[in-house]
């Protein structure tokens, strides 16, 4: 399969099998399955409460699902931790941005790099030889970011001073920072305006371009997840109703009716 | 077992102490999310006032004019500190009522004395003993106490009624549940924080006269704060009759604990066995007795 | 941003004030400075203001009456420790230079402050009067040097109060399967005499058990419990503050009775009883001295210090027992002066011949007739190898309104704490590696 | 004028990451630690060094170890004095224990011992959050201080259960005067200051904040909450154990459970919030300013020719505390420390703002 980019869609990366998940009597997901293959861009869309953003929850382990499993590059798993799903390569961001308040733009994006810096509080507190070395490597890295989404500026301001636009993208940075295989993006652009927008569509699409990394993405605005995602499943009431092309989503009538909340 | 049972008693009614300002915290927690630390200073504060008072006035002039001088400290909160500290984290508000706790402890010293003042109203003192046919020897209860009970009582009764029946009572409770809805209500929030901080110095005040005619009137007073808390721990934060129940919980096992175990340990082990008991609690239902389930969300 | 600029600016000032203040310092004049530590505020206040304003009494009144001791003013400021040792330590560095020849003594008047201010007087070579308290083994002046623990340790206390039970019962025969109980604040302060009383059950056969009260000892429910279970024949009371009216209002709530109960010298003053007022009546305690206003001291101190308004108590206060505690403690303190100054001229002293002069001190009935303590206090005289000089006290008994006398002048087996004491401060010397001195070759 | 930074350029990430980026900064401190080391034990009386700078040092070494809990791991903790004293005890024991250890081993394995006890009472923090946790540190406070009160062994029998601290020496040298005691805490402190500096600026200072900042998004970009809460629970009460080690045997000298309680714990708490939390300039200026307001208090009214009376004094000081607790919370919740960095800022742009 190839997209329009004429990128190199591979395997399948990540595969979700029947998950269910509640919150007490609460039915949040219901039987999902789905897959996502290597170097993709897959759109999961759906009214609201439908489930999505439980859905990257399970994926990442913060939410843990009653039923279920989920194979990550060909490992079945039903129950682990976010520090577990990070560490094999799963990076995300958030609906209603989590970033840290306190920290400057460079911190939070240096904190993507974590889990990749070992050298032990000991030489931390020196900071000195191999740590500080470390720290000049990451720093590196850090700041190719950085200029990859234009944010130079704003390196040493504290995010909590940013406007809405700018903490998305930080963000952004912060996921990338973690060099993740998959990348889940919750509502990337909502709330944006249409040039910011534009500019995020074009991060996402380099990210996926340059360094290949899968993207999940949550997303209202049906015009840009039409525009760049290659497959599109779609959610309603935490059941799937549908799963393909962009093309082949758009014609499908449940999801009509889902939009324009049809009774069932 | 005579003993076994006075013990319990003791601490039972000991806990029945703790409950009555552990009510204080749950009042303003419920209803602002404010973890009052300053709970124990305004009992200091109510006690000393209403005691300083006493030499001028008629007793209930000086209870009236004790009740209006909280009043005033609830305005004075509510403009000075918690309006401009609205919307700031749950810690920064109890950082900020460590600070109001210091400044009540040495404006009450200043303004009253900071001498010990005994606290006379006349409520009976001497120990009485009953359930003698039950037990050989009896059981050896204080009148005082039994009194300190019943005030408790009655307390949570009006608290209960004013909860349930009034029409602030219920805009409190709304204010509880959720903000928004507190000012369909019709009652600004500032208004409900003047309330409710005062009505928990007046639960103060009450505090203070059990308290004070126990004690004395002095400083150490505010110190009971500190047994209040692993009451609320235990009780839930949110709960009038969790503030009770941990109370008596805390109150019986401490006492339990001092007397049976404390001898192994060389005694002096009711201060923390308190903290513990209610750590260990905490680590299995992190919400207390009667609090409501925290749901993290992302 | 204004307001910080303000801010900062109010800061620089006050540091700037602050520097002012030290140069401000009085100059040297024909004074003796006495640095007061007191505590007026905290949990202790209550002990702690009438000891103070019987000590600030005295001074006053030798600078009215006398013009100070020889004609060198006393002068005094206090320092407010609030019971805390930290904040002990910081005001005896801050007085101890004051005055033209520094702090010739100082009176820590916390157990605590004397175990971190015994460390640092010898550099300093500052006496400590700690009359009635401090470390039991101090009384050992071979050892500890600066340590005048004046007219009674703890350990006296308790070998006195445990005397003064043995007279009741008919003889320390009488004492073999009794049960006594110890109810002490837990600090260095209330544990002192444990080791004493455990020696004494050993010796005369009666079960001892010590039960803590933890500061500032306002929980004493699960204590008294516990005495009401064990029924102990005696309950000794090592109480500070507001432990000692809790204490007793417990006893009365479970009915134990007050006259077995028996106090330390710090834990029988009026504000220990008062609290619980008919519920004290009975209740029994050791004394260092006499209650009550009626001695010549005191008719100068309403003559010459009250009626000019410069009192520092509320006149119905003096007589206090802690009222008077202040005015012995001063009285001893100035008397080892007049001692010092008639061997090295009348100035104002320094440490170390305030040191001579305490070792040196001899109080004589006569002069304790003089200065107007006749009834109030027994003669003592110290010693370079005995700093406590004399361990008496007289238990007295509250009558619901007022402190009598029920027994004479007790005083603490010498034979018993000698032995002990000489033990303890050897342990010291070796722990903080001090050689002792060799008091025969002193004079 | 003199405060530009103009044609100061960076030219490596380590110099951006450097800890004064600025050279006047950087003059600024060596013009302090000029001070600190060569003018002071010059000219200072003996009563400025023990009493205000050996508290203050002290003070701010301790203040350190609980604002890198509170203020960069967002744990609030009442239990720093019960920590000091799990240090002193330590000291304690290890010098009459083991007298032939030098006296820098000494206090190091002090703040290990600390550092366990940390971590054993921070494994609450994982299940139990904010004032449910600070209500938790209070039962390691009153546990710990009952435990040195209580177990003998660790007052090696005294009676009384007051312990002194046994004549120290580092290498043959005696620490017996005032400045050679100060010396020795103004070394220690330099150096873990700069440690602490230096772990809050990397890696584990990072994960701490993340912790701090939001603990959900923390645990989602690979952070292990219980590692990094128990990693800054060891590091602060190791901080906190020097700094009681310190207390007791440099400035105290005797000392009883009683000089670590939960005031002790209450007043750092204040040095940590009014110097400013997530800073460690400012856990140097709270504690100057927690240290100076009593001072202040008693001398600047005597000074005027109005002196107050004790009670006064320690009263209005509760007043003060309590009102610049709620002042700085309100106004600036960085402290005195945002405070200065603001100073600064305008200075850097004076005389033209714009």
């Amino acid at each position: 399969m190839t997209s329009a980019g004429g990128r190199r869609i591979g395997d399948v990366l990540l595969k979700v099998e029947d998950i269910s998940l509640s919150f007490g009597g609460v039915r949040a997901l219901t039987g999902v399955s789905f897959d996502i293959r290597a170097h993709e861009i897959r759109a999961i869309i759906g009214p609201n409460g439908a489930g999505k953003s439980s859905m990257l929850n399970v994926i990442n382990g913060f939410y843990h699902p009653q039923q279920g499993k989920i194979i990550f590059k060909d490992i079945a798993r039903t129950d682990i931790g976010p520090y577990d799903a990070a560490s094999r390569g799963i990076a995300r961001t958030f609906q209603n941005i989590a970033l840290f308040r306190g920290m400057s733009t460079l911190d939070n994006i240096m904190t993507g790099r974590l889990l990749k810096m070992k050298e032990n509080l000991f030489w931390q507190a020196l900071y000195w030889g191999r740590a500080k070395k470390e720290e000049m490597e990451h720093r590196a890295v850090v700041e190719r970011i950085i200029d990859f989404l234009e944010i130079q500026s704003i390196r040493k301001v504290p995010v909590g001073r940013l406007p809405y636009g700018l903490q998305k993208r930080v963000e952004l940075g912060r996921a990338l920072a973690m060099e993740p295989e998959l990348l889940l993006l919750d509502e990337p652009m909502a709330g944006m305006n249409v040039e910011e927008k534009e500019d995020m569509c074009r991060f996402i699409l380099d990210v996926n371009d340059e360094f290949g990394t899968t993207i999940a993405l949550i997303e209202h605005d049906m015009g840009v997840v039409m525009d760049i995602s290659d497959r599109v499943v779609v959610l309603d009431y935490g059941k799937k109703i549908a799963d393909g092309t962009p093309d082949e989503v758009r014609g499908n009538q449940a999801v009509i009716d889902a939009y324009l909340g049809v009774k069932h | 077992m005579g003993f076994f049972v006075e013990v319990l008693f003791g601490g039972f009614l000991a806990g029945v102490l703790y409950a009555l300002v552990a009510l204080g915290f749950v009042l303003i927690f419920k209803a602002s999310g404010v973890f009052n630390f300053a709970q124990g200073a305004m009992v200091l504060f109510a006690a000393l006032s209403l005691v300083r008072l006493m030499e001028w006035m008629p007793i209930p002039v000086a209870l009236l004019v004790s009740v209006a001088i909280m009043i005033v400290f609830a305005l004075v909160v509510e403009r000075l500190v918690l309006r401009p500290l609205v919307n700031q984290e749950g810690i920064i508000l109890f950082m900020a009522t460590i600070g109001v706790s210091y400044f009540l402890d040495g404006f009450g010293q200043t303004v009253w004395g900071s001498e010990v003042y005994t606290l006379d109203l006349g409520l009976p003192k001497e120990p009485v003993i009953i359930l003698e046919s039950l037990f050989e020897g009896g059981v050896l209860v204080n009148k005082f106490d039994l009194v300190a009970a019943v005030i408790a009582g009655v307390l949570v009764t009006v608290l209960a009624i004013f909860f349930q029946k009034t029409r602030i009572g219920r805009a409190l409770r709304a204010v509880a549940d959720d903000h928004q809805a507190a000012q369909s209500v019709g009652i600004p929030l500032r208004d409900i924080w003047v309330i409710v901080w005062s009505t928990s110095g007046i639960v103060a005040l009450v505090a203070g006269i059990v308290w004070g005619s126990a004690l004395g009137v002095q400083f150490s007073i505010s110190l009971v704060a500190l047994k209040a808390l692993p009451v609320l721990i235990l009780g839930g934060f949110t709960s009038v009759p969790g503030a009770i129940i941990g109370g008596l919980i805390i109150g019986a096992g401490e006492k339990l604990a001092e007397v049976y175990i404390g001898p192994t340990f060389g005694g002096g082990i009711e201060n923390w066995f308190a903290y513990m008991l209610a750590l260990l609690f905490l680590l299995v239902r992190p919400q207390g007795l009667f609090g409501e389930r925290i749901i993290e969300r992302v | 941003m204004r307001k910080h600029w303000r801010i900062a600016t109010l800061g620089a000032l006050g540091a700037a004030a602050m520097m002012l203040a030290g140069l401000g310092e009085a100059m040297a004049q024909n004074e003796q400075f006495l640095p007061r530590l007191t505590y007026r505020t905290g949990p202790y206040a209550p002990n702690g203001v009438p000891f103070a304003n019987g000590y600030a009494d005295y001074l006053n009144l030798l600078n009215e009456r006398d013009g100070g001791v020889n004609g060198v003013r006393l002068t005094f400021e206090e320092c407010e420790t609030g019971y805390d040792t930290a904040r002990g330590v910081e005001c005896y560095d801050r007085l101890k230079g004051k005055g033209p020849t520094g702090a010739a003594v100082v009176d820590p008047l916390s157990t605590g402050i004397t175990f971190a201010l015994t460390e640092k007087a010898p550099g300093d070579k500052i006496p400590l009067i700690t009359m009635g308290y401090g470390r039991s083994e101090s009384q050992d002046g071979s050892v500890f040097g600066w340590n005048f623990p004046l007219l009674g340790t703890y350990w006296a206390a308790a070998d006195i109060i445990m005397n003064y039970v043995a007279q009741k019962e008919g003889g320390y025969a009488k004492l073999k399967g009794k049960k006594i109980s110890l109810v002490y604040h837990d600090s260095p302060y209330g544990k002192e005499p444990i080791p004493l009383l455990e020696e004494l059950a050993k010796r005369h056969g009666f079960t001892f058990a010590a039960l803590p009260v933890t500061h500032p000892g306002v929980e004493q429910k699960a204590t008294w419990l516990q005495i009401r279970q064990n029924r102990p024949d005696y309950v000794l009371l090592w109480g500070w503050g507001v432990m000692n009216s809790t204490s007793i209002k417990e006893a009365a709530a479970v009915n134990y009775p007050r006259n077995k109960m028996i106090g330390v010298w710090w834990s029988g003053a009026e504000p220990d009883v008062t609290p619980a007022g008919d519920g004290s009546k009975g209740y029994l305690a050791a004394n260092l001295h006499a209650v009550g206003d009626q001695f010549g001291v005191h008719r100068d101190i309403y003559k010459i210090v009250y009626d000019k308004g410069k009192g520092a108590a509320k006149k119905e206060e003096v007589g206090h027992v802690l009222y008077n505690r202040g005015l012995v403690n001063a009285f001893l303190a100035t008397e080892a002066m007049r001692k010092g100054q008639a061997r090295f001229g009348n100035k104002p002293l320094t440490g170390e011949q305030m040191r001579w002069s305490l070792e040196n001190l001899e109080v004589t009935a006569t002069r304790i007739k003089e200065a107007g303590f006749e009834g109030l206090v027994y003669p003592m005289k110290l010693s370079c190898q005995d700093h406590m000089g004399s361990a008496r006290a007289r238990i007295q008994q509250w009558d619901g309104s007022k402190w009598s006398f029920v027994s004479d002048w007790i005083e603490a087996d010498r034979k018993l704490l000698d032995p002990m004491v000489a033990a303890a401060a050897k342990k010291y010397a070796a722990e903080k590696k001090i050689t002792p001195r060799d008091c025969s070759k002193e004079m | 004028m003199l405060y530009r930074e103009a044609g100061q350029f960076k030219t490596t990430y380590g110099d951006d990451q450097a800890i004064f980026p600025i050279r006047q900064d950087r003059l600024g401190m060596a013009l302090i630690l000029l001070i600190a080391y060569v003018a002071l034990p010059l000219f200072a009386t003996d009563y400025f060094i023990t009493s205000i700078m050996i508290p203050f040092l002290i003070y701010a070494l301790a203040a350190i170890g609980l604002n890198l809990l509170t203020g960069y791991c967002g744990q609030v903790s009442l239990g720093t004095g019960g920590f000091m004293a799990v240090g002193a005890y330590a000291a304690y024991n290890f010098t009459i224990r083991m007298p032939e250890l030098n006296l820098i081993v000494v206090f190091i394995l002090a703040g290990g011992c600390a550092a366990m006890v940390g971590v054993v009472f921070g494994i609450p923090s994982l299940r139990i959050k904010g004032f449910y946790l600070a209500v938790a540190t209070l039962a390691a406070q009153f546990f710990l201080d009952w435990a040195f009160a209580r177990i003998k062994w660790f007052t090696n029998y005294t009676p009384s259960g007051s312990v002194a601290a046994p004549p120290l020496d580092i290498f043959g040298f005696a620490i017996n005067t005032p400045d050679r005691r100060y010396f020795l805490i103004l070394a220690i402190v330099t150096v873990m200051a700069l440690a602490a500096k230096n772990l809050v600026r990397g890696r584990v200072g990072r994960s701490w904040m993340a912790i701090r900042d939001m603990d959900i998004a923390a645990e989602i970009i690979g952070i292990r909450p219980l590692r990094a809460k128990l990693s800054a629970f060891a590091v602060s009460s190791f901080y906190a154990g020097v700094a009681g080690a310190l207390w007791a045997f440099l400035h105290l000298g005797a000392w009883e459970p009683l000089a670590f309680d939960i005031n002790r714990s209450f007043i750092l708490l204040f040095m940590v919030i009014i110097g400013g939390l997530g800073s460690i300039l400012g856990c140097f200026l709270g504690a100057a300013f927690i240290l100076m307001v009593p001072l202040a208090l008693n001398q600047i009214p005597t000074a005027l020719g109005i002196p107050l009376s004790t009670a006064m004094i320690s009263h209005a000081e509760f007043m003060i505390f309590g009102a610049m607790i709620v002042f700085f919370l309100i106004v600036e919740p960085h402290g005195l420390a945002r405070l200065w960095a603001l100073g600064k800022e305008k200075l850097r742009l004076w005389p033209f703002p714009h």
